[in-house]
């Protein structure tokens, strides 16, 4: 065990798969030379050199076009979109064409690739460098959709979704990576489609994702100390595919289930999951099921207004308190 | 067959055959097949046994069997949803082309893709295309793979006039020289988008050729309705890239004798288009330099009848195929042969 | 009033924005000289001519990036977008640009523009010419989303488009295009946001869309003939802005809430109202809420496989059956 | 101010001078507020007065200046989260630039927009636009709109070497020269992308002007360290459109003095590239060509006093300002200035 910051454990993992694996290549914008604009792929170009460490120019459509490409072909290559928000210019080979190959080839294309890329607000970036598009992903059948919370998950899962036959969206959060944790040492996977229970309660489920999880776990924390209430708290951490079990055998024990998410409100993974809840579960609600989002507005920029906006640590204990009540 | 064009093509200088009889007759029979294929397609339509939209590529074999018959083998190629003919000249099944295009079970695509997505990925075809320029960066793609394994694969991208215009056509060809990866981008520049003459929307004469130097290529402009002119590019562009010298950009100049698709009569062509172009039909033109270069007729009518019997047979295997089972819709969405999106 | 197919409607509706208001401009591919490729435009380019109406190159973000700039500086554009699948090439221009100026700028930027385009299956056009994507559009805040299921709404809400000022994704659905029904002559402009309750029941409220409602209302009408089941139909027409209040005031009425959606089923705009009236109706409910979905799987292009994906009458007409009994 | 530059400039031919001394002092000012705004930003970041990020255009202020100066008041200018300079030459208030960097109330949006999106529309800045390449079609939508109002106004559109290998460029570019719209098109070539040198991700040497002529487009490259070249080309790209000549893409060879974005220290820039560049610091070189035109040094040296003193002035107004008020996360999502989704 080690402990690295969120950060670091991307590269880690990064560097894991490709010392395993010389068909698992990597390009993006400023990757290589430069490690990355948020830092998270320093010293790999080092170690792996120009040909299997790539900076591209600045075409997104042909960074994934080329990762797909690869994909097809025997390689199994991890591309970076450096923010969430730039998977709108190249959206058409994510949705259209790398979720779709397999499935209308009648299983004859392969598609092993990994897009990671930076996701959610907290750095004042403003509307264009901050949405949490969890969601976009997960409207799209054919693409597997990852968002961890903590560096060991980063590691495990990131193993996981390069080991994985399918196209995998990995999520980084960009408020999470300078946090710290213990990431186990050697090769560490974890397996795609495993929610984790991270907080045992009795009164209400909280099911959250990424930078929700910490602030949904601080909440749980203040819901016991001060009022009483024993919060669940399950880290999804896949959205596709999900978890369903854990999610539906968590609400089972504790008759409510409130969902935190920071994407904006229409058509969240909250509402997927809330309805899926009320379809299968609803004899087993002891109440409402809640929804804490971001507004379903563009992310304000100043500091002020953005912290007001994303779900924090105090309005997820109002509105969990009062939904409890 | 449609008529033999009435201007006699110059005699050939049968000395300096670069190409020579055999193949010759591969290209012959490529085209014959795709041209064969696809009129029996369109006969099915009137019969409405083929029930969505196709795209035929009837007056473009030339460039299809020009291309397809220099490939190696393992090369990759990338086509769009007009690319029954990319698809065919690769070697993939001909009861397995109408087989999709009637949505049957024996269809390449088990009846799931339909015939804008035609794929064969045991005979390099890597898969047909439907929206507009995406297939450029994915043809990189497998290039930069051939690359990067040490073979000598090339990756053969196909595509319109009218997606020399799109965003994702630039970003391909940047990257494809800056990596100096072994592509060949073939422009089919048949005039028309779907109903609107390419030159309306379009800066320059030349969609693709006249767009070369801002990647520092070639300037490099094809008849595409002569097969031998077509395959000699082919072999330059191939030779080059297995050379490691990086990507070539050809234009092809064409014309399509039908409409776009399916449902259009193809109305805006002006008078006399068509006919002028028919005169110029790269099959019996073909045809015509065979004879001309001395290949004796009763060769050339036994690649015909056989290429016939060939389309009529996989015409009746086709027809007898039952339509897919309900339970393919929920295999193969994953690499696991399912579609759980839960447990 | 006139019987007009829906494809009629479009054109009757875009002539008669552009009679009105010359600063309504139209532009999109094929759509000039050639009418469209749906024939859905015939006509308007002999009526206001090529400064008015104007054939692109295949560019789709120059396309919308150009409505943008007009929409911007005194033009209100309407674009066409050949099939909704291809908004994924222009993505960015919808959801990064066109949706947040406004807001980024503090109001400065004004944002007056249709985006037209053929949205949904049932044409056994392959999975990259047949998604159903209103939900795309639902998760981004800033567009408006409508989606016309007859002629008349067609003209009416297309009218509320254009004379709208900010930005409006208008879906029509391919295979209803042929379709007829009366149209009210002349200025005929309906509101966007108001949802119409179609068929008027006692025991379960069906809400849809597009061309889920026919086919939701021909299961009503079966459910009542043949089960004696009364179902509510709420068309509606409208996912931005929502009618929440026709939906949970029709819910209320009838304690069981059913929706049938066109796309896929994660994330759609049927998890969204499901979720709205778990956390608002909990306590008015007698059942739990059931989505009826397009399975979440591309669409496959064999008419019996396509037939069998996109929810049919019997399937709506079973699924009811089942979830009511 | 940095120092002079060691090399004296050639001796002006003052009976030849185009520009004149009105237009050449307030090229100069203009520079002259870019580069001081900038400056009081960095200077604020370091008392951490600025939360978000922030992208300076140090070193590259001749050409926000030099086309600034030569637009009318109604024209358009579109620019990237590098556009507090194009902002300002437009006369956006200091104030509200400094503010909106500062996230405060006075800012030009309030503090929901941030530095990346400045925009002023009363000024003709509109907007700022921080995800690669969508401005190029935006801007070409507004000089449509130009155009087919019948008015003369021009669109302007600036952006980066790196934009010049996105789709968007290739398909505004093509489309604006079909349409022949009044778009000027200004290619900033500072030699990198964020870190990366563009020399090693395209397939030119001049990533804009390599590419006129795949768009039947003059190839232009101007000095952009010097504000009259820069201005030249300016009036001459502004005539032709204002003409109805259509487009024109220019590329302004320049540098940026500091890194990318307020993160970024430049570590990958080669030994001595700064300063080489520092050298040719637009500003400092201007001045001295305002002396050699016979300027006196009085009247430079009055500008300098009153820009900073205007600089100081808007500095101490924003930091008064106080933040804005949580009400306005729900404002202006709609055109009736509210946010609801639902009734
Ligand atoms: C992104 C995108 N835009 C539009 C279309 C609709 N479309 C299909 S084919 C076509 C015309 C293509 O013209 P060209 O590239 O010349 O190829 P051709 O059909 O002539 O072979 C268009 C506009 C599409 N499939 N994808
Ligand atoms: C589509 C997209 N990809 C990547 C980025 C991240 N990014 C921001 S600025 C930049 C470099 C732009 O370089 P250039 O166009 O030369 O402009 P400069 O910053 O040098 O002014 C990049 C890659 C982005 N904002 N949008
Ligand atoms: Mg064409
Ligand atoms: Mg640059």
């Amino acid at each position: 065990m080690a402990e690295l910051t969120y950060r670091e454990a991307v590269a880690a993992g990064i560097a894991q798969e490709m010392r395993r694996d010389k068909n698992v290549v990597f390009l993006g914008e400023d990757i290589a030379a430069a490690g990355g604009v948020f830092k998270a792929t320093v010293g790999l170009f080092e170690e792996f050199g120009p040909l299997r460490v790539r900076d591209t120019p600045i075409s997104e459509q042909a960074i994934l076009g080329a990762a797909m490409g690869a994909a097809m072909t025997g390689l199994r290559p991890i591309a970076e979109i450096m923010f969430s928000d730039f998977l709108a210019v190249c959206w058409d080979i994510v949705a259209n064409q790398m979720a779709k190959s397999r499935y209308m080839t009648d299983g004859q294309v392969s598609m092993p690739l990994v897009i990671r890329t930076a996701n959610g607000g907290g750095s004042r970036f403003g509307a264009q460098h901050s949405q949490s598009v969890e969601n976009w992903a997960m409207a799209i059948p054919g693409i597997k959709v990852v968002a961890p919370s903590n560096p060991a998950d980063v590691k495990g899962l990131f193993a996981a979704a390069v080991r994985d036959n399918d196209p995998v969206l990995f999520f980084e959060q960009k408020s999470l990576y300078a946090t710290k944790g213990e990431v186990p040492d050697g090769d560490h996977v974890e397996e795609l489609g495993k929610a984790k229970v991270v907080r045992h309660g009795t009164d209400v489920t909280i099911v959250a994702l990424a930078l929700m999880v910490p602030r949904a776990v601080a909440a749980a924390e203040r819901l016991q100390q001060v009022d009483g209430i024993s919060a669940t708290v399950v880290d999804v951490r896949s959205l596709v595919p999900l978890d369903t079990r854990t999610i539906l055998s968590e609400v089972a024990k504790t008759g409510r289930l409130i969902t935190v998410e920071e994407n904006p409100r229409l058509c969240g993974w909250g509402a997927e999951i809330s309805s899926i809840v009320a379809e299968e579960m609803f004899y087993d609600l002891d109440g409402p099921i809640v929804r804490i989002t971001t507004p379903h507005i563009p992310l304000a920029s100043a500091d002020l207004l953005e912290d007001l906006m994303i779900p924090s640590v105090d309005r997820i204990y109002d509105e969990v308190r009062k939904a409890i009540d | 067959m449609a008529k033999r064009p009435a201007k006699k093509s110059p005699a050939p200088d049968l000395a300096n055959d670069d190409i020579g009889e055999e193949t010759r007759m591969k290209l012959f029979r490529l085209q014959l097949e795709c041209r064969q294929v696809e009129q029996r397609a369109n006969d099915l339509f009137l019969q409405n046994l083929i029930k969505g939209t196709s795209h035929l590529g009837l007056g473009q074999e030339a460039i299809a069997a020009g291309f397809g018959g220099a490939m190696q083998s393992d090369d990759y190629t990338f086509c769009t949803y007009r690319g029954h003919n990319h698809t065919l000249v690769r070697g993939a099944s001909m009861t397995g082309v109408l087989g999709e295009l009637m949505g049957r079970e024996c269809g390449l695509l088990g009846g799931k893709g339909g015939s804008m997505h035609l794929t064969s990925v045991e005979h390099g075809a890597m898969g047909s295309y439907a929206i507009i320029g995406a297939h450029l960066p994915i043809a990189i793609g497998a290039a930069w793979s051939a690359q990067y394994r040490g073979t000598d694969q090339v990756s053969v991208c196909f595509f319109g006039d009218g997606t020399t215009n799109i965003g994702a056509f630039h970003e391909a060809l940047n990257m494809a020289v800056v990596w100096k990866l072994p592509v060949v981008f073939v422009c089919e520049n048949n005039l028309y988008m779907e109903y609107t003459p390419i030159s309306s929307v379009t800066a320059v004469e030349n969609p693709a050729a006249d767009r070369a130097s801002a990647y520092g290529l070639d300037s490099i402009i094809v008849d595409g309705n002569d097969v031998d002119a077509v395959h000699r590019v082919a072999r330059t562009a191939f030779a080059k890239a297995r050379a490691g010298d990086g990507p070539s950009l050809i234009e092809a100049k064409t014309y399509r004798h039908s409409g776009h698709s399916r449902a259009d009569p193809g109305a805006y062509r002006p008078d006399g288009e068509l006919d002028a172009w028919l005169k110029r039909d790269p099959i019996p033109m073909y045809r015509q330099r065979l004879l001309d270069f001395g290949i004796g007729e009763a060769d050339v009518i036994k690649v015909e009848k056989d290429v016939l019997r060939r389309v009529d047979e996989a015409t009746e295997t086709a027809k007898a195929s039952p339509p897919p089972s309900a339970d393919v819709i929920v295999t193969d969405v994953w690499a696991d042969g399912g579609s759980a999106w839960r447990n």
